[in-house]
C-alpha cells in the first residue's frame, strides 16, 4: 500500500531525514500564501499515488506567488491515471548539485532486506541498474540483522561523499532503515537524495510503500490517517459497485463473464479463455469462502454487464465448499433470474450436498435453469471454458 | 512413499478450537490423518473430537512426540504459532491463513532455516498424500495415490492438476500447496528436490502463475533434476502487474511475468503444457 | 545505576505493566490527602535507592487519611543507611492472594541475558533460588535475540498462572523484557508481581538498574530527572570533599594513607598493608591520567585525616604519566606541605622526568623532602608497602 | 614465539587523529611496533607521523594488509568501530577506553565470536609481547623478552608482575590486559589457551581482583592444561562490594568475591601467589 509523498516525507523527517520547507495546500489560494510566506521560488507537486506523475504534468514550479496561484489551480484541475488531484505539496526549490538515489526493499528471493544506493538520481533508477550496474551497490541484511552506522557509511563513500558529509548521508540511510523497520515497509526511497549547492543533503522525492496485511501493529500511521487504500486509476461503475461489495473486480474488453472460484483459477482461466479463442469481459476473485451472498452480487455483475454474452462459472470446493457456491447461485437466480447463458463445473469439498441443491431449485423453478448447464468433476475444465466460448460466439 | 507427510506423521493442530481450526480437524480426520493433539493458550484440558486440546506446542511434542503442525489462527498470530512449534522440535508447519505480514514470514524463514524445519504458506491449501493424509482443506474428491507429484502456488490449481491426474489414471504421490501470499515460507526448489529423492514419485508437476519470483528461482534445481518436471504458468494473459517500485525493480529485475517465468522454467529444462490436459499428454509422451 | 521505585514503576507502566494507584508525596499533608481521595488502605514507602528498605522500618501502612498522615511523618523522620527520606510512595493496599517475581538480567559468564521467574516473591529471590533451584525458571537470550510471546507465556505457564491470564502475564513479561532493552538496563525486578483477590496480577514493587555507562543515549531518562546518582549510604566529610574533586574515596579504619596509581593496585595494595600487619585508612583511586591538581587533591585528604598516619604512594606509569605524578606532589608539598611521612615507589612512563622534577624540587626546597622517601624500579612494591607499615607503627 | 601480537602483526589504530591516538601512536611505533594505518572518518588522505589516514578500516585492510587492531575512541563509538574492524576481516581488536555500555559490549562478543576474530577490552592497558609489539599503553621499562604469559585485568597488575618477572629475570612472552570493565570482549579461558599452546610460554600468571565472575570461569580451563598457573587475586581485604540486585544474585550466586575466586583458582590446580614476590619463588619451585 502506497502512501502519498507528503505522509512519506513527515515519516522521514520524523526520523530525522531532512526534507524541503513544504506544506500541503488544498487551494491554489493556500499555494499563493505559501510562496509569499516563503518568498523564495517553490514546487507544486501533485499528491497522487499512482506512478508517472511527472510525465502526466503533475510536477510544476511557480517563481512567485502569483504564478504559484496559477499553477495550482492547473494541478487542481488535472487527473492524473483518473484521480482528480485533491492536495499539492508546495516546497522551496532546491538549488540542485547533485542528485543521488537511496532505497530499502524486500529481496523475496534470498528473503533479505536490501538497502540500494546509485550514483544517479532523480531518474528511473531500474535503467540506471540495467545499463550501468556499476553505478549502483546494495547491502543485504537479515530480517532481524542491525545496520551498522558503518555499513551506511560505507555505501555513502561509495557514492563519493566527503569529509563530515559522510556522517550525515549515513545517517539518512540509517534513518531511512529505520523508518523501513518501524512501519512493515515493503519500500522507501528517497529518489532523488539532492546535493545542495550549500552542501546539505535533503531528500526531495520520497516514496513509501508499506505492508497492508501488517497494518493492524501499526496504530501510529493510522493515527496520521494512512488507512488501507486504493490505488488503481479511474474506476467504471461497475467497478465502483464491485469495490462497494468488496469484490476484487476488474473490467477487460470481452465477451466471456468470469465467475471462477479462486485466485489462481482466476488467472489460468483467463489464459484458457484465449486458448480457446475467446476473450474475458473481466477479472474476478470470491476471496476464500464466500457466503452465497457474494455469490449472488459476483454473478449481479456479471449479469448486468451488456459485454458480457456468455458466463464461465468454476468452483472446486476447498475452503469455499459447494453447498455455499449452489446456494448462492440459486439465491441470485431466484431474486434476479439470468439473461446469459452459462456454463458452470462444481466441484470438490460439499459437491454432493451443491448437486443437491440445484436439483432441488430445478425442481421447483425448472424456468430458472432454462440457460444453464451444470457439469462435475467427470468434464475437464477445459472442456467447460471451450464451451463457454462457443455460447459466447453464438450468441 | 511420499514427501513431508504420510501416515505416520503426528499432526497437531494450532488453534483447534476456532471455527475453520474444529471444521477442518474433523474433515482431516475422516480422512484418516493422524491429528494427535491441538492447542489453543487458555483451553488446555479441553477435547475438540476427541483430540486432547494444550495451552503448548510444547506439551503435544512431550506427550505425542507430535512431529507435524497445521496452523488455523488469524494473521497475526501466526508467526509466534509458527516459531512456537519451530522452538518446540515440530519439523513440518502448514500456515494456512493468508495476509500473513511479510516481516513476519521472513521472520519464520529464517527460525525455520536455522532449526532445520520446513514451513508451507501462508495462503496455502495445504498438502495432500492420497490415502494417507489430509493435511489442509484440500477436497479429497480430487486426489487419489498414485505417481505423480505436484507443487503450486495455488490451491485450486492444485486441484485442477490432481482431478486432471486422477481422471488419467496417474493419480499423485504427494501435493504440496506453497501458498498465495507474496512472501513463503518455502519455495518451488525444496519442494522439487524432496520429489527428486522420493522413490515412487516419477514425475512433478510444477503450477506457477503472475507475480513473485519463485518460479525463476526454479531454474537450477529443475536443471539438477532427474525426473522430468512439467510446468505450468498462469497469466500470460494477464494485465501486467504492479511493482514494487524502483528499488523493487532492481532488486527483482523482470521477474515476476508468465513469459519470464515460462522461460526460466523451460531453460531450467522443465516440459511446458497450457492446460491441465497437457499434462497427461506429456506424461505418457514421457513414457510415465 | 539505581532507579527510585517510583521512577522504575513509571517506566513499567508506561510499557503496559499494571502498577498499583500511587503517588509521590514530599509531605505527610499530601500523604493525608492521598489517602482521603483514595478512601482506601494505603501503603507508605520510602523512596530511597539502598537497598534493605524494609528491615529498616521503610515501609508502613495506614487504614485512614490522618494515619496515613502519622505515618507518614515518621517516615519523613527516619534516616536509612545514612539518606534522609525525602520522598514517600503512597500506593492503595492490594489484597494478596499470591506473589510471584520476575525479573531480567544480565549473565556476563555466558554473555546473555536472562529472563527469571519464580514461584515465590515477595522475599528474597536468591535465598530461595539457593534453598530450592526448583522453584526458578529461566530464559537466556542473546543480546539481539528477539524474545517470542510463546516463551514468555511457558514462563507463565510454568509458574501456575491460568486460563485468561496467561497472555496478560505473558504481556508484563514481554514488557518487562522491553523496559529492560529500551533503556540499557543491568537489572528490572517485579518482586512481589502480586495476584490480587480479584484476580489480576499487578507489579507492586519495582526494582531496576541501568548501565551509566549508557545513560548518553537516553535523553528520555534525563528527561525524567533520571540522571547519574550516588547510591552510598552516609558520607563523611572526607568522602564528600572527594566527591566535591571526583575523587573516589572511601574512609576506613586504619592508620596508613593510601596514595595508589590504578583501580587494580588500589585493591592489592590494600590486601598487601594487611598481609604485612597494617590497616590502610582509605580506598582511593586516581582515574586514568591524572593531572598534577588532582593528584594534590589526592594528598591533601590524606594529609588532613588525623587517623593517618604514614604514607603509601605508588605510581606505574601507564596512561597516567610519572611527569605528570611528580609535578602533583611537587603541587602539593610547595602550597601544603606533608605532616606525616610517606613512601612512594614511581616508576613507568615518563619516569626519568619524574625523577628529574623531584630532584630539582628537593634542590630549591629540600626542607619539603624531609619526611620523604622515594623509590624506582628497583626496589619492589611489597618493599615499599612494608616501609609504611613500619613508619605508621613508629609514629 | 608469542601470542596474539608478534613482529609481524599489521597494526591499525582506529581513531589515529585524536589526541591519545596520536599520542600512543608515537609511542608504539618508537617500540618497534608495525603500525601500517590508521582510521579516521572524514580524515582520509591525512598521515600521523608518516602513517597513512584512512576513512575506514575497509581500506586499511585492502591497501595494508592489517591484520590487528588497537581502538582510542571515545566509548559511545566503540561498537561500531570494533564492529567495523571484525567485518572488514580484523581478528584480533584491543579495545583501550573505558566505560563501553554493557549492551555494546555483548554486541562486539557476538559478532567476534560469529567472524571468529578476538577482542580484549574494554578499559585495558593492551597487550605487550616484549622486544616485538606494545599495542597499548604499558610502560615500556615493566617488561622483558622472557618465558612466562600474564594475563590480567587491571593495568597496574600487569605492570606490577612484569616488573617483578623482570627483575628476577623470568621476563615475559605475551602480557595481557583483559580490561577493567564489567563485561569484557575475552576472558581469562581464552587467553590461558593461547598460552598453553604457545610454545615459548613455560608458565602463565593470572590475576584476578574482586568483582566479576571471569575468574571463577576460569577454573576448568585451567584444570584442563599442562603448564603451570600461578594465581594472585587482590581484594582478600576490600570490604565486599555490591551485587546487581536478586536476579543478579541468582545468575552469579556467590561468584565474585576474592574468596570465591581463589578457591576456583585453587580448585583448578593454580598455584597461589600472595604477592608479586611469591611468583618467582614459586616459579623456582616448579623448577621453571
Amino acid at each position: 500500500m502506497r502512501l502519498y509523498e507528503y505522509e512519506a516525507k513527515k515519516l522521514f523527517s520524523r526520523d530525522g531525514i531532512p526534507v524541503p520547507q513544504a506544506e500541503i495546500v488544498k487551494s491554489p489560494e493556500d499555494a499563493r500564501n505559501f510562496a509569499k510566506k516563503s518568498g523564495k521560488p517553490v514546487v507544486l507537486k501533485a499528491q497522487v499515488l499512482s506512478g508517472g506523475r511527472g510525465k502526466a504534468g503533475g510536477i510544476k514550479f511557480a517563481l512567485n506567488p502569483e504564478e504559484a496561484k496559477e499553477k495550482a489551480a492547473e494541478l487542481f484541475s488535472l487527473k492524473i491515471k483518473g484521480f482528480p488531484v485533491e492536495m499539492i505539496l508546495l516546497e522551496e526549490k532546491v538549488d540542485v548539485e547533485k542528485e543521488l538515489y537511496v532505497g530499502v526493499t524486500i529481496d523475496r528471493l534470498n528473503y533479505k532486506l536490501v538497502i540500494i544506493v546509485c550514483t544517479e538520481g532523480g531518474m528511473e533508477i531500474e535503467e540506471v541498474a540495467r545499463k550501468s550496474p556499476e553505478k549502483v551497490k546494495k547491502i543485504n541484511l537479515d530480517i532481524d540483522e542491525k545496520l551498522y552506522q558503518f555499513q551506511a557509511q560505507s555505501l555513502v563513500k561509495w557514492l563519493g561523499v566527503k569529509g563530515e558529509q559522510i556522517r550525515n548521508v549515513g545517517n539518512i540511510i540509517s534513518s531511512l532503515f529505520k523508518v523501513f523497520k518501524s512501519y512493515d515497509a515493503k519500500l522507501v526511497e528517497i529518489n532523488p537524495l539532492i546535493l545542495t549547492r550549500k552542501g546539505e543533503y535533503i531528500a526531495c522525492d520520497a516514496r513509501m510503500s508499506v505492508d497492508d496485511d501488517a497494518l493492524f501493529r501499526h496504530k501510529e500511521l493510522s493515527e496520521m490517517g494512512i488507512e488501507k487504500r486504493h490505488e488503481e486509476g479511474e474506476m467504471t461503475q461497475r467497478e465502483k459497485k464491485a469495490r462497494g461489495w468488496e469484490i476484487p473486480y476488474v473490467d477487460l474488453d470481452g465477451d466471456i463473464g468470469m465467475f471462477p472460484g479462486g485466485a489462481g483459477f482466476g488467472i489460468m482461466g483467463n489464459d484458457f479463455i484465449h486458448y480457446f479463442g475467446g476473450k474475458p469481459a473481466n477479472f474476478m476473485d470470491s476471496g476464500g469462502g464466500p457466503t452465497p451472498e457474494r455469490l449472488a452480487q459476483m454473478l449481479i455483475l456479471l449479469d448486468e454487464n451488456p459485454q458480457v454474452k456468455a458466463i464461465f462459472g468454476a468452483r472446486f470446493g476447498g475452503i469455499s465448499r459447494c453447498d455455499d457456491f449452489a446456494k448462492g447461485v440459486v439465491m441470485f437466480l431466484k431474486e434476479h433470474g439470468l439473461s446469459k447463458p452459462m456454463v458452470l463445473r462444481m466441484t470438490g469439498n460439499m459437491w454432493q450436498e451443491g448437486v443437491r441443491i440445484f436439483q432441488q431449485a430445478e425442481k421447483e423453478n425448472p424456468e430458472i435453469f432454462r440457460n444453464i448447464e451444470i457439469h462435475g468433476i467427470e468434464t475437464p475444465i477445459e472442456e467447460i471454458a471451450k464451451r463457454a466460448v462457443e455460447l459466447a460466439k453464438k450468441m | 512413499m511420499a514427501i513431508l507427510v504420510d501416515n505416520n506423521s503426528k499432526v497437531i493442530v494450532q488453534g483447534i478450537t476456532g471455527g475453520a481450526g474444529r471444521f477442518h480437524t474433523e474433515r482431516m480426520l475422516q480422512y484418516g490423518t493422524k491429528i494427535v493433539a491441538g492447542t489453543s493458550p487458555g483451553k488446555g484440558g479441553e477435547k475438540v473430537f476427541d483430540v486432547p486440546v494444550y495451552d503448548t506446542v510444547e506439551e503435544c511434542v512431550k506427550n505425542h512426540q507430535a512431529d507435524t503442525s497445521i496452523i488455523f489462527l488469524p494473521a497475526r498470530f501466526v508467526m509466534e504459532a509458527c516459531v512456537e512449534a519451530i522452538y518446540a522440535g515440530i519439523k513440518f508447519v502448514v500456515v494456512i491463513p493468508e495476509h500473513i505480514p511479510i516481516f513476519d514470514m521472513m521472520q519464520i524463514r529464517k527460525e525455520a532455516l536455522k532449526h532445520n524445519a520446513l514451513v508451507i504458506g501462508g495462503n496455502t491449501a495445504g498438502i495432500i498424500t492420497p490415502g494417507e493424509v489430509n493435511l489442509g482443506i484440500m477436497p479429497d474428491i480430487a486426489f487419489s495415490p498414485g505417481r505423480v507429484g505436484t507443487v503450486s502456488r495455488s490451491g485450486s490449481l492444485t486441484y485442477y492438476v490432481a482431478d486432471t491426474l486422477t481422471r488419467t489414471g496417474y493419480g499423485e504421490t504427494t501435493c504440496v500447496g506453497l501458498g498465495g501470499d507474496p512472501v513463503l515460507g518455502t519455495t518451488f526448489d525444496e519442494i522439487l528436490w524432496l520429489f527428486e529423492k522420493d522413490e515412487k514419485t516419477k514425475a512433478v508437476v510444477l503450477v506457477g502463475e503472475i507475480g513473485g519470483v519463485y518460479e525463476e528461482k526454479a531454474k537450477d534445481t529443475i536443471s539438477k533434476m532427474k525426473k522430468p518436471v512439467i510446468a505450468m504458468v498462469g497469466g500470460l494473459y494477464a494485465p501486467q502487474g504492479k511493482r514494487m517500485g524502483h528499488a523493487g525493480a532492481i532488486v527483482e529485475g523482470e521477474m515476476g511475468t508468465a513469459q519470464s517465468k515460462l522461460k526460466a522454467l523451460e531453460q531450467g529444462g522443465a516440459h511446458i503444457a497450457k492446460t491441465f490436459l497437457d499434462i497427461p499428454e506429456i506424461l505418457k509422451k514421457l513414457g510415465i
